[in-house]
């Protein structure tokens, strides 16, 4: 922890960066922190209930945001892997940005839940993830972790879905969508919604009817999950941001599933790396087509 | 007529294959089944999966996505993104509940008036024996709401 | 004859019953389908469904009364004419069973903005139809703050009938002639009873520490800086999405859309909207009032803290904490209040 | 290693010196055979002439056993055997309409995941391992490598070496030591299964494979087929007997031939069990031991 | 609220015979915004359009709809009606109610059901069609003909004479390609070189040909009219400028034995070399694989191995040092003639499709060779100065045969399609062989003979009839060695019975294929090309030699297998094409083209990475002060070609093609 403060507290004082970007505690766990003074750099925190990810303030949209100046943000590997989608998507340029990457061994599901990391409360996609720390980072902080443990399973419960038959599995989503109100957390969270107008919110035509009724709501979630194929970072914010408790996860690992088994792609945080949607090969599979 | 279901078909296809395939179906007075009405768009690469989402929110049974065969496209290289886009859509559909022989894609090219026929067809049948669309997802009222009277 | 009665929890289960079963809707929370431990207010096939304690439902009471999405009008367009088809504006009666006393009291707030320069036929339409029994709060935890506006764990506000759990059933009290209405159908179930005996200081002691700050003082505040540090300092956490307005039993604001279902044929209605997404105030022209985050998050407190009261009378909040519970960005309404109390104290120091 | 194996009628009868000589072999290459449990009939010429389905189905079935054994690959020395083992594995894989029929012949589970592996196949993987034990008794022995019909062809099934000019069997030879000849009729028939009913037919074709071969200056030819070995050997005396009776030419299983380059005992190859006899290779054999011993003491 | 006009046409009895037209037009009449709506036997006729454009006129009608054929039977008809009428013409939209429904249903009931919904459908859009206009662009009236074979230089010439510059770029160190190599040309048997060297020395001399050989093309940039091409100017080791083409250099050049491309491996080349002696520009070039002093200094040998050509130069024209260089030149239209290569039949192919012929031992027999080596020992300039001698031992072959359709026409180990020229050569061959060797015997192996051409049948008798080739129908299984001759194992399918030939050679007529590298210049050019590689025509018949990249046109064997006559009528008609487009300043196009919304457009440019023709391109917007606001794509009206890509990949629908908006397609959907 004190290396990352030391770091941040150098940073500012060498005026390389106006503000750092980073987590500190408050009445109810982890919170992202805004720190501007050298001083105010002992509030920084790093450990497993820093679950937000702060390149969702890294979109040139939050302009407020860009008014501080010069950032240094705080990332752990997933959260690397949105700031390079950033800068493939043209939303940022590397040169703009310092980078403190901070090694992680998992995270837990909500920045409030136990002091203590385990097989039981860490966050679903974790478990598997093989990233300790990111690549894409102007420094490194923290000790060496291992790679985490857990219980959760989400393919199981993606093959599970996968085992109904085509009515039961719409019944079920038409009944978990059902509960979405259109709060767009799950969007404004997302680091990669960073659209100046989101499809939904599109009038002319309303391609997605702005009702939060089930049928807008399925041609929003699938659209959305549809916009993130190969972009979705896997940091879970949607899912945890959702007021509803709708588990958004599963469509966007199901698409990435698909574009993992299909084009072979992982998201990844070299932004030099082609996302799949918008690339092609001559020899595509295309057993689905007649 | 027969009581038969007659679903209600919509194909998008690209200007330059299937469409023009469609054509030569028609001056080779190929006989098919008159449930797929097309509409026309320049190439695959501009059919969006919003256009089938808003199909079946319309009330479609069913939609025929078609265009040019790998290089054969007009403009190159739409079919290829289109290609992926859907196989993607298509699967992501297909997790969601939406059966996928309810969406037929296919490469018809301008010489295959017979393939376009054949596809036509077929996916009437198809979505004939799946019968009417009517679980996809609908504007119901509120769960929580209080009910109005009647 | 007083107003307090004692009902053991199977006449109430009964009471409940018979409800249903004279076809009168039963709303209540329950637990959701999907949802794990999650609640909602939701309506019931049995009592056994009625979930009392625990955190409280999601949503508040408010999609109740107003859901998130209703009908306005349909219509259809022939060559010459346009035909509108209006929506029914008389409810089902519907009894609600074991409301927060923060959910039931936002409602009575709100009917002042409803009923105000326009009678809300949607509204009011529902509040009419529906007997509010609430349940003395059984939990707080550290979102809780309805004492620091004028709440408390035990409000009657906004109920018909307000309910605490004792041993063996439930004290209640009847507080409106619709609650007379609807305790002549249990009448031969419940006894006389005197004064509440479960008064449950503990937990109002608990909320109090989580948060005691004067309101008028925040507004005395809130008057005098417009422009503030404050303002920009706190917005920078907020993504701008709507799940505090969405879960607030308070917020009200909505949009009105028009949805196509075929040529010339359409309906028009009214959506829940919130005021921190960039679109709530977009003109047409691409010009946005409210520019950043910080003019919008300044709003929220802003109309809730110090316009709603200067029109009529009360904050436009009842301390419920949802909007804590559900921010992603770990915005803290209790945090923010305390610190304008703070520099209010400073400032009157 | 291990490896499934399919030894077919014919390993266990006419070419059972192939079996031996095999056993041998693959006993010094440390691969272990394991024989598949209750295999049958492959449907070589009888099923695959009068009826598909069942010619499918009879390898099918023996697959689904290597399947349910866990015998990931499956060695079929016999090319015949091999010829229908992997055109029915294929047959499986690319009809969907045949593989639905064949799941309910067989009704149990079937994933058609065994390969399916000819000796050239195999061999042409091991000859690292066959070059590091090489004893080079072979030197100069010069051999054609027959094909046949079925060994690469039809290409689509085989999808291993040129099916028109292949070099897997030589590669393997050179490991062993012995040294190909460049010859015409590698990829010629031999009569095939004609060899009762039309024998004048296989005299005939044989008759010119052995011909080119001993132009070509070949002391041997070498087969990976027990019905090429039987025409070419057991016909031979009936070939020659027109011919002036030039010196017989001895037939030799790859198997053999590798056996003779690892240096193994040639009681254990079978050597014995064949019309013409391999003594002049064997003669051979010992003529090069005899100089190298000859240059030890010089 | 709109105003359309609907106008069913019964096409006769085309489509009224299934559709109740009358009733179609009712219906749609009563469609919102549809303020006329009628039926009409022909609407195509002039009766029909008088029809439409009083309509226009009278109901000041702002967007019409006519049921009638297909689109592309009559759209611009009806469009030029409306325009005739004052009505914008992209508001005129036609539904397909024959090709797409009365000749293709049955039932009258449904078809008419059926039709309705068609017209509704395009009602629909229209409302939502805006009026667009013709766009201009501006175009450099200068060509860029990729490829110096005889159709890259009949293309260049015949611009050239029509009075515009091109710049000719050739891969090779000569322009002249395959014919140069050819001995004679069919039908007539006269001399290759003897008609093609002049053509040659024309392009060199022409005042409006700018000739780049030794070059390649880098990169093409831009659109019709405007293309920015890089040529990179491969290192000849010789400077241009200098040399005169006295052949000194080649003569002292030490390293005589290397195999020379253009004969065909049979006779052999120096290390500087030219590669034949007619060769345009008459400058060598120092192949440094080769050249034993690039090889000295590629194994890093410090001292000067070699320098003899140097030394002898009397100009100080030898360059060790030149390295590769840059040119770019501004293009109006390209002509790509990169003709073609032989299928090698050896066994190592560059693509997996071809399987080779490893029963036919190229390669292993030496007298076994192709085609195009028979020319080279047919040809007076050829290693063996015209005597035909077997490569193996330089003796006179007696018995030749050939072998037709080696590759072409045999899906299983080559490619299915015909390659169309060797019928004709391997004709001209035997001929060829019966006047130089008068006792030899011409087998030839052939699967059917195709010889449409003027004159071209006659030739095939000629070889027949008077020079004695023996034509065998059928296919050779095995070639192999016996002896110094080569057995011949083959199939005659007319006696029915198997055939063994010993012969003294055996000339393979292998098929031809595209150049390498084709496939990286069709993507440069965003030209697409078929499964084998051929460059693909925009309309098979009717636009020939035209592209679908407009701008860029194709003349000979990089198209599909073509003979000398093909390639040059090719050539010419790519001229009068390149002629035609810069007989204007500007250019029409049709307007259907994307727009991006800068409200909107957030800068993710994944409209840049779906553009098949890299249309997007970037653009800062700025406030009044100067200071950026946001990057964002905007499209290149002159490149775009309406594909639509783009709008359906961009995440907020920022980008609109014009004719196929969101809103109109919208519509139609919500006419289901």
């Amino acid at each position: 922890m004190q290396e990352l403060r030391d770091l941040a507290k150098k940073l500012l004082l060498d005026k390389q960066v106006n503000a750092i970007l980073g987590y500190e505690w408050d009445r109810r766990g982890a919170r992202p922190a805004f720190i501007t003074e050298a001083g105010d750099c002992d509030r920084l925190v790093f450990d497993h209930r820093c679950v937000q990810n702060l390149a969702a303030y890294l979109s040139p949209r939050r302009a407020n945001i860009a008014q501080l100046g010069r950032l240094a943000v705080v990332i752990k590997a997933c959260d690397a892997r949105a700031v390079a989608g950033l800068i493939r998507e043209n939303q940022l340029k590397r040169e703009d940005l310092v980078l403190i990457g901070v090694r992680c061994g998992g995270v837990v599901v909500n920045p409030s839940d136990s002091e203590q990391l385990n097989a039981e409360n860490i966050a679903p996609r974790c478990v598997g993830c093989e990233q300790r720390e990111p690549t894409l980072a102007d420094h490194l902080v923290g000790e060496t972790q291992s790679a985490p443990v857990g219980k959760a399973n989400r393919d199981l419960r993606l093959s599970e879905i996968e085992k109904l038959n085509p009515e039961e599995r719409l019944s079920l989503w038409t009944s978990l969508l059902s509960q979405c109100t259109r709060c767009y957390a799950c969007r404004q969270v997302c680091p990669m919604c960073f659209c100046e107008r989101c499809i939904a919110d599109k009038t002319q035509p309303a391609w997605i009817e702005s009702s939060p009724h089930s049928r807008g709501n399925f041609s929003w979630h699938l659209t959305r999950a549809l916009h993130l194929a190969g972009r979705c970072v896997d940091c879970g914010e949607c899912e945890r941001a959702c007021p509803a408790g709708i588990p958004l996860g599963l469509l966007n690992h199901k698409v990435a599933r698909i574009v993992a088994s299909r084009y072979g792609y992982a998201v990844s945080d070299d932004p030099s790396r082609e996302t799949p949607i918008g690339s092609y090969r001559l020899d595509d599979e295309q057993e689905f087509i007649a | 007529m027969s009581d038969l279901f007659e679903p209600n078909i919509v194909a998008f296809v690209c200007n330059w294959c299937t469409y023009t395939g469609a054509d030569l179906a028609g001056t080779s007075r190929l006989t098919m089944a008159p449930n797929v009405r097309i509409i026309r768009l320049p190439c695959t690469g501009r059919i969006d999966t919003l256009f089938i989402l808003k199909a079946f929110e319309r009330g479609a049974d069913g939609v025929i996505v078609s265009g040019c065969h790998p290089a054969d496209c007009h403009y190159t290289a739409g079919n290829y993104h289109a290609r992926r886009r859907f196989a993607v859509f298509r699967e992501l559909m297909e997790f969601a509940g939406i059966d996928p022989q309810r969406v037929t894609f296919s490469w018809v090219s301008a010489s295959e008036g017979g393939k376009w026929a054949e596809v036509v067809n077929n996916a009437t049948e198809q979505v004939r024996r799946l019968g009417p669309f009517q679980k996809y997802p609908s504007p119901a009222a509120h769960a929580g709401e209080i009910a109005c009277k009647s | 004859m007083n107003n307090r009665r004692m009902l053991n929890k199977t006449d109430f289960e009964d009471f409940v019953d018979s409800l249903l079963r004279a076809g009168i809707t039963v709303i209540a929370p329950v637990r959701r389908e999907q949802g794990g431990e999650k609640v909602e207010y939701r309506p019931i096939h049995s009592p056994a469904e009625i979930v009392l304690s625990g955190q409280p439902p999601v949503r508040p009471l408010k999609e109740v009364v107003f859901p998130p999405t209703e009908p306005l009008f349909n219509w259809k367009q022939t060559k010459a004419s346009v035909q509108i088809e209006e929506v029914p504006t008389e409810f089902k009666e519907t009894v609600v069973v074991g409301a927060r006393p923060c959910d039931a009291a936002a409602l009575e707030i709100v009917d002042k903005v409803m009923g105000w320069d326009y009678r809300d036929e949607l509204w009011f339409g529902r509040r009419q139809a529906v007997t509010v029994l609430s349940l003395a709060c059984p939990q707080s935890d550290d979102s809780c703050f309805c004492t620091a506006v004028g709440l408390s764990p035990e409000s009657t506000r906004g109920a018909d009938w307000f309910m605490s759990s004792v041993d063996g059933g439930f004290e209640i009290e009847i507080l409106t002639p619709k609650g007379e209405k609807l305790l002549e159908r249990c009448k031969d179930r419940c006894r006389e009873t005197k004064g509440r005996t479960n008064a449950m200081p503990s937990l109002d002691a608990k909320v109090r520490a989580n948060l005691n700050i004067d309101p008028g003082k925040v507004r005395e505040w809130l008057e005098k800086h417009f422009d503030d540090p404050l303002w920009s300092d706190v917005a920078l956490r907020c993504h701008g999405c709507g799940a505090c307005a969405f879960v607030c039993p308070t917020c009200h604001c909505f949009d009105i859309v028009d949805e196509l279902d075929g040529i010339g044929r359409g309906q028009r209605r009214r959506n829940w909207d919130a005021c921190q997404p960039a679109l709530f105030t977009l003109h047409g022209s691409g010009h946005n009032p409210r520019k950043d985050q910080t003019a919008r998050f300044r709003q929220r407190i802003m109309h809730k803290f110090n316009i709603y009261p200067a029109r009529f009378g009360e904050v436009l909040c009842t301390g419920c904490g949802r909007c804590i519970r559900a921010c992603a960005a770990g915005m803290d309404l209790i945090s923010i209040l305390s610190e304008i109390d703070r520099k209010s104290a400073e400032e009157g120091a | 290693m291990n490896i499934g194996y399919f030894p077919g009628c014919s390993l266990h009868a006419t070419a059972r010196e192939y079996a031996e000589s095999l056993t041998a072999i693959a006993a010094a290459l440390d691969i272990k055979l394991d024989e598949i449990k209750d295999w049958a009939c492959c449907g070589a010429t009888s099923a695959h002439s009068t009826n598909h389905m069942l010619s499918v189905a009879l390898p099918a079935r023996t697959l689904m056993l290597a399947e349910k054994q866990n015998l990931g690959r499956v060695l079929a020395p016999c090319a015949a055997c091999y010829n229908r083992l992997a055109s029915a594995r294929q047959a499986i894989a690319k009809d969907k309409e045949i593989a639905g029929r064949i799941q309910a012949i067989l009704g149990q589970s079937f994933e058609n995941s065994v390969q399916v592996l000819s000796i050239a196949q195999l061999l042409s993987e091991m000859t690292g391992e066959i070059r590091d034990k090489c004893k080079r008794p072979l030197r100069n022995l010069k051999v054609a490598c027959y094909y046949g019909c079925l060994l690469v062809r039809p290409p689509e099934i085989c999808q291993f070496d040129d099916p028109e000019s292949p070099s897997s069997l030589e590669n393997i030879v050179k490991a062993a030591g012995a040294t190909p000849v460049q010859w015409d009729m590698a990829l010629e028939c031999c009569g095939g299964g004609f060899s009762l009913s039309r024998t004048a037919s296989v005299v005939r074709l044989s008759r010119s494979i052995l011909q080119s071969a001993r132009k070509a200056g070949a002391q041997a030819i070498v087969v990976a087929c027990p019905m090429c070995h039987s025409n070419l050997d057991f016909r031979q005396g009936a070939i020659n007997m027109r011919d002036n009776a030039p010196e017989p030419m001895p037939i030799l299983f790859l198997s053999q031939l590798v056996g003779l380059g690892l240096g193994l005992d040639p009681a254990r190859l079978g050597l014995s069990r064949h019309f013409v006899s391999p003594q002049p290779v064997l003669n051979f054999i010992n003529a090069v031991k005899l100089q190298a011993e000859d240059r030890e003491h010089a | 609220m709109s105003r359309i006009g609907v106008f069913i046409c019964h096409c006769g009895e085309n489509i009224g015979r299934t559709v109740d037209c009358a009733r179609v037009a009712q219906s749609l009449g009563d469609l919102p915004g549809v303020v006329h709506s009628v039926d009409y036997k022909y609407m195509c006729s002039d009766p029909g359009q008088v029809l439409i454009k009083q309509a226009i006129q009278e109901k000041n009608l702002d967007g019409i709809v006519v049921g009638a054929c297909s689109p592309h039977m009559h759209e611009k008809t009806f469009r030029k009606a409306a325009a005739s009428a004052g009505l914008n013409p992209f508001l005129c939209e036609m539904a397909n109610l024959r090709e797409h429904c009365s000749w293709i249903h049955e039932d009258r009931e449904l078809a008419t059901e059926k039709a309705i919904a068609l017209g509704r459908f395009i009602v629909e859009k229209i409302k939502y069609n805006r009026p667009l206009s013709t766009i201009y662009i501006p175009v450099e009236r200068r060509a860029l003909v990729i490829g110096g074979g005889i159709a890259g230089i009949q293309a260049a010439l015949d611009i050239a004479d029509g009075g515009r510059d091109v710049i000719l770029v050739e891969k090779e160190s000569s322009i002249g390609g395959h014919m140069s190599q050819l001995s004679e040309t069919f039908p007539t048997l006269d001399c290759s070189q003897c008609i093609l060297t002049p053509r040659m020395v024309e392009v060199a001399q022409h005042p409006r040909i700018k000739l780049l050989a030794y070059s390649e093309v880098e990169s093409v940039d831009g659109y019709i009219g405007n293309f920015q091409v890089k040529i990179r100017r491969k290192a000849r080791s010789v400077d241009e400028t200098k040399c005169n083409g006295c052949g000194e250099c080649q003569k002292n050049c030490p390293n005589k034995k290397i195999p020379s491309e253009f004969d065909q491996g049979l006779g052999t080349r120096t290390a500087i070399y030219v590669p034949f002696p007619q060769a345009v520009p008459n400058i060598p070039v120092i192949d440094r694989a080769s050249c034993a002093l690039f090889r000295g200094r590629a194994k890093g040998v410090k001292k000067v191995v070699c320098g003899k050509c140097a030394e002898v130069c009397g100009r100080n024209a030898v360059d060790f040092d030149q390295q590769d260089s840059f040119v770019t030149e501004k293009v109006g239209a390209i002509v790509v003639a990169t003709g073609y290569q032989l299928y090698s039949i050896g066994k190592s192919q560059e693509l997996d499709i071809l399987r080779g012929y490893g029963e036919y031992g190229y390669g292993t027999i030496p007298d076994v060779i192709d085609g195009l080596q028979f020319e080279r020992l047919a040809s007076a300039s050829g290693p063996t100065g015209g005597k035909i001698l077997r490569p193996s031992d330089g003796k006179e072959p007696k018995k030749i045969v050939f072998l037709q359709c080696i590759g072409s026409r045999d899906p299983a180990k080559g490619i299915e399609y015909c390659s169309k020229i060797c019928c004709m050569y391997v004709a001209k061959h035997t001929m060829l062989y019966h006047h130089k060797v008068h006792d030899g015997k011409a087998v030839v192996f052939y699967m059917d003979i195709r010889a449409g051409g003027k004159g071209y049948d006659e030739f095939v008798r000629r070889a027949i009839e008077e020079s004695h080739a023996l034509y065998l129908r059928g296919r050779v299984s095995r070639l192999s060695r016996d002896g110094d001759v080569i057995r011949v194992q083959g199939f005659d399918t007319l006696s029915g019975e198997p055939v063994v030939i010993n012969a003294d050679m055996v000339v393979l007529a292998t098929a031809m294929r595209p150049q390498p590298g084709i496939a990286a210049l069709a993507q440069k050019l965003s030209v697409s090309y078929d499964q084998h590689g051929f460059l693909n025509e925009a309309h098979p018949k009717l636009r020939p030699v035209e592209t679908n990249t407009a701008g860029v046109f194709l003349a000979g064997a990089c198209q599909s297998p073509r003979d000398i006559p093909d390639s040059v009528a090719m050539a010419s008609a790519t001229a009068s094409k390149v002629l035609g487009l810069f007989s204007k300043e500007l250019l029409e196009r049709e307007p259907l083209i994307a727009r991006v919304d800068r409200m909107t457009c957030t800068g993710c440019f994944h409209c840049e990475r779906v553009c098949p023709y890299g249309a997007v391109e970037r653009k800062t917007l700025t406030d009044s002060k100067g200071r950026i606001i946001k990057v964002i794509a905007e499209v290149n009206q002159g490149v775009c070609q309406g594909c639509g890509t783009c709008q359906a990949t961009c995440p907020s629908k920022s980008v609109e093609l014009d004719g196929f908006t969101d809103e109109q397609i919208y519509a139609a959907v919500n006419a289901i």
